[in-house]
């Protein structure tokens, strides 16, 4: 059974590793954050926004050239076509709610590929709250489009200058600031990391992806379970919705890609599931990239979203215990799959998801396996990216 | 008795902390900044264990860790200088860090180095209490270590009155809701809250920190308080410094009061 | 009673002023095109990837914030959330499988904003068919993200270099490019303009906009009617969509809304209803901007797909006759509703949909009215001109 | 008769039919290039009234339409220019345009102008059939002109037949199914086409346009028709002309194949 415990530990992995200063904002929201998930007028809201705002259900789409090429039935649950962009929307339209009812007047967050920040930074403008997003100074750099977004939602980004100015530090700071900011402020974290309850709550926002999933594939297949699921994982959101509903259900493969950077071992990669051990990263005991001495290694990926030295608590558990398969992808692998993507089926994916489409070239399936792949988000954010290495792949 | 305790015990009210970077400004000026601070006049030494991620702390001990790191520092060599420098002075020492830290040396092994070596009491802010009681407190007591928790304008009573009851030698008493180095001077909020706390009657001592960078603010917190614990504002100083001894004790005493530094 | 009529008249307007080398193509398409439509196996197929691939149906929502400051009902529907951005794909999803239907081989396209050229790209990747994009030099200029987009889905874009070097230069090569490719050729029109049967056809791929509105506004308030529905005129293809079920309930108020550039008589516009006259363009009789002489008059508008000297005959009927109401918008009238409706409802509109928003500011109403917005696209494409010009609106 | 009637009555061969641009290369060269023209040896002159969006048309029309419309040309210059050349020669001449510049004109005005100015005939490419069967032959054979229409590889036998019967003066047979100026030579298609048509005893007689540049196409095409039309090759040529009547004059030559230019 994998499931979170009463304080917040997957196994041995989760927590609330937080200094003092945070204590009152995450027990306020440990005990509450269940109790309003679950009442009506939150319930109502939330799904309503999803539908409306969102633009939910996603579709879950039959991608015939590439099962032609695969060999296997794939499906790609179309998170792209959310408002904004990726999966990222439905936990911030979820936690915002979850503000509103705490009576906070005042949001940060932190992002890496910026889909985050720009997903509360929408959030917060339909609501008319403040809104401070922490952006390592490399990620401003490199998702120019998103920082420009957040500009025009009415967003402060506020560049991360320590560290290797990319995730990692832009969730520092945004963990400072809370510090400093204890009664009026909630930060809205961007995964399933964080201390207890954020990865609980936010794979139970991002469930809504694997819920849609049950019924649309039976629509499609006449079956509830695909064979396999195979999702990128930063932090692991996208990751976490697109298995919540099917944890329990053994018979489906779950398939975590992270991102290798230039190599696993080349020292610059963020493939924690190999390089990681077990320790403590953003008040969560999880696996993380460290040193002998518990410092924590500067990570590298070409893709910003992914580029984070731990992984979510969940994601540490289903990997440890062997529930799901990591798969380490390259910068290179990620953006020759972004260029086929786009090229066979006219969808172009974030450099993230790029990631996700690489496993199909490195896992093993039969030709009758339903495969889903999760579609965690549209690559417009990359297209300079993209543009800068088109060549190299195109001779 | 603990060095800490004897302290407490001994002297109850001005008792000024110094926290410093270990390995900042240089990856052995440990123990000069040791043995200057005791000799300046510091009741107690908190020691810093640098670390790449240190989310409790503002930019000033952020960057004096960074440079602590990119000096060589790590835990086994400031092991062995404290081990050198106790031979050498008997003030308390308080070695602070983050819980990660502690997780990969192995925890029991972290303990008992630290016993070994002379380490009176630890502060480690990323531990909450509920991890301490459930996994820690047996180890660290029986390591015979002290360990201070810290407590919050936001913390309940009911809560002080717990940190309080794990508390061993000293509480931490944050002095605003926000982290090192980032406001300055006293409120009148803050002296409220002072108050509210002094009227507890808890057990164990109290020490100020967060915010104490002079005399003025320094008087104020002993005025509410035994004592308390200045950060930033000393690596500030140490970070110019030319000759750690004379600028420590001419920094201690501005804070003391007894010279006004030009 | 609005309709076509057989030779593809709406009153005076439309028709198909062709050279006789177009005549086979324009013909074959003309006999055919309601039979396809018409085909189960057509209807089937258009109607799942609508539903898989685009994302429909595309939400309506109820923008509250904006309905509480306008002081009215404001729904908007959703078109920025179809796959691709814009509801530019509904047209491309149904021409792509008309042109497989009949044989072709190869697509050309003309693009202004680019989306066209994007939804065009998409299609043709998704079915595996070469397509050659035909866009003005100053639009590939201020239209670069969907440049990069149309590199990265295969898609060849070739400049148009003449006249103004906008949309109208861009669809004079393209229909050359056709009247050079006559036989393997199909050209996707992205507007309900050229010859008859382009308009009609193009509309009815995009009625599925007002389809969806009947149901849900149903849904949502109880009839099926709004009292206004307004939308931007460029060609004027998501304004018949979002018109079309509609077209003759005469009590829903129907307001196009074309670009004014610097203003409607500064010389630098494209205020078509006002400053047009009767004449042919692209194939079709319609209104358009010329001199007393009949040379085309080169428009400007700060927005890419309105910067288009004439509206399909469609509009042009529906203007001269009164059943829709035209209002202009200047350049920075549009600019102030995007910064605006960004930071009101966290949603980006596309430059030339922020022209639509301002037609809120501009028309009468009561506060009791239902008026739908129809939110053409998203803004991404538009991010670096929003930047450019935000600090004159932030003061 | 027509001037053109009469022309192809004379003449059953080898007619050349010599495209230009009225106001190109200078506004006022109207008159020097249909007279040039005239004296070289062409049979028919087609006047293109310089536009806008020349859809119909390859670069180098277009630029020469554009150059002409700067240079300031308007129908009623150009009107006024024919009128006082028409004075000077009675070559057949053929106004070639987009039917919007006759709409903006008024059509009946425009028609009847072409009458009073001297003009022949029509080519009005994106005029089509079932326009012009509904709403215009009645005034433009009222008005006594002549109108070509086109016929390409691809228009059917049925088609043709009807086109044939509307055109009055001749057949314009598009040599591929290309835009003017956009492809050289003569191909086996398309000698196969030009043969298909030949079988097909139309009433009028047909010259072959597009692609038409030098003697080689020109002789090529007046195997299979009554002659053919030039447009862009003499464009290209008149670009870089110092004097038009000795470019014209030699350009002719060429293309007969009276001498070949140096
Ligand atoms: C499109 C997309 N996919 C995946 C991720 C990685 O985050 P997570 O692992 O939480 O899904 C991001 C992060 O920004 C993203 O933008
Ligand atoms: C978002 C958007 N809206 C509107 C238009 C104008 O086109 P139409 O008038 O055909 O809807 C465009 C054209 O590119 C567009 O991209």
């Amino acid at each position: 059974m994998i499931a979170i415990d009463q304080k917040g530990y997957y196994g041995e992995f989760g927590g609330a590793f937080i200094p003092e200063m945070l204590y009152p904002n995450i027990e306020e929201l440990r005990e509450q954050y269940l109790a309003i998930m679950a009442d009506d007028s939150f319930e109502k809201e939330f799904r309503q926004l999803l539908k409306d705002y969102v633009g939910r259900p996603s579709p879950l789409y039959l991608a015939e050239r590439l099962s032609e090429h695969y060999q296997a039935y794939i499906y790609l649950k179309r998170e792209d076509l959310n408002h904004t962009g990726a999966h990222k929307i439905n936990n911030t339209v979820g936690q915002i709610l979850m503000a509103e009812r705490l009576g906070k007047k005042r949001i940060i967050a932190e992002t890496g590929a910026g889909q985050h920040g720009v997903a509360t930074a929408t959030v917060c403008a339909l609501k008319g709250i403040e809104c401070i997003v922490y952006m390592g100074e490399i990620d401003i750099q490199r998702q120019a489009p998103n920082v420009a977004r957040m500009k025009m939602l009415g967003a402060e980004v506020r560049p991360a200058t320590s560290g290797s100015k990319t995730l990692k530090d832009a969730t520092n700071e945004a963990i400072r600031d809370w510090i400093n900011n204890p009664e009026d402020t909630h930060y809205i974290i961007g995964s399933v990391v964080g201390p207890h309850p954020y990865p609980d709550m936010v794979a139970r926002f991002q469930s809504v992806i694997s819920e849609e999933m049950l019924w649309q594939l039976k629509e499609h297949t006449g079956k509830e379970d695909p064979d396999v699921i195979i999702a990128c994982v930063g932090g692991g959101s996208n990751a976490a919705g697109a298995y919540y509903h099917y944890l329990n259900k053994d018979q489906v493969r779950l398939v975590a890609v992270e991102a290798a950077g230039h190599g696993i071992h080349s020292g610059e990669s963020a493939a924690t599931s190999v390089l990681g051990t077990k320790g403590i990263i953003h008040g969560s005991r999880t696996l993380l990239m460290q040193t002998p001495d518990g410092q924590i290694v500067e990570p590298y990926s070409i893709s910003a979203g992914l580029d984070y030295p731990g992984i979510g608590p969940m994601h540490a558990h289903l990997i440890a215990s062997g529930r799901a398969e990591a798969v380490s992808i390259t910068d290179d692998e990620a953006l020759a799959s972004a260029y086929f993507v786009s090229k066979k089926e006219g969808i172009i994916p974030a450099l993230e998801t790029a990631h996700a489409f690489s496993a199909l070239d490195k896992i093993e399936y039969d030709s009758s396996d339903v495969i889903v792949v999760n579609l965690s988000g549209r690559g417009d954010k990359d297209l300079a990216t993209f543009i800068k290495h088109y060549d190299r792949f195109h001779k | 008795m603990s060095r800490i305790k004897k302290l407490f015990q001994e002297k109850k009210e001005d008792i000024l902390n110094i926290y410093f970077t270990a390995g900042f400004p240089q990856l052995d000026s440990t123990e000069a900044v040791i043995l200057s601070l005791e000799k300046a006049g510091a009741d107690l030494i908190e020691v810093g264990m640098p670390y790449s991620d240190p989310l409790a702390d503002g930019p000033t001990i952020q960057q004096s860790g960074q440079v602590a790191l990119s000096n060589g520092m790590t835990l086994d060599i400031l092991f062995s200088q404290i081990e050198s420098t106790r031979q050498k002075t008997e003030i308390p020492l308080v070695l602070m860090g983050y819980f990660n830290q502690v997780m990969q040396y192995g925890e029991q092994q972290f303990f008992d180095r630290c016993r070994e070596v002379g380490i009176d009491g630890l502060i480690l802010p990323d531990l909450p209490i509920y991890e301490y009681e459930t996994f820690y407190q047996d180890m660290i007591e029986q390591a015979g270590l002290d360990i201070s928790f810290l407590i919050t304008p936001q913390t309940s009573e009911e809560r002080i009155l717990k940190i309080d009851e794990l508390t061993r030698g000293f509480l931490y008493m944050v002095s605003n809701s926000s982290i090192t180095g980032a406001k300055k001077g006293i409120s009148d909020k803050q002296v409220a809250y002072f108050n509210r706390i002094n009227d507890m009657q808890l057990k164990n001592p109290r020490l100020i920190g967060f915010g104490i960078s002079d005399n003025e603010t320094f008087s104020t917190a002993c005025q509410y308080a035994n004592g308390a614990i200045i950060g930033s504002a000393y690596i500030n100083t140490l970070k110019d410094s030319k000759d750690i001894r004379e600028t420590t004790l001419e920094f201690v005493k501005m804070v003391r009061g007894e010279s006004v530094k030009v």
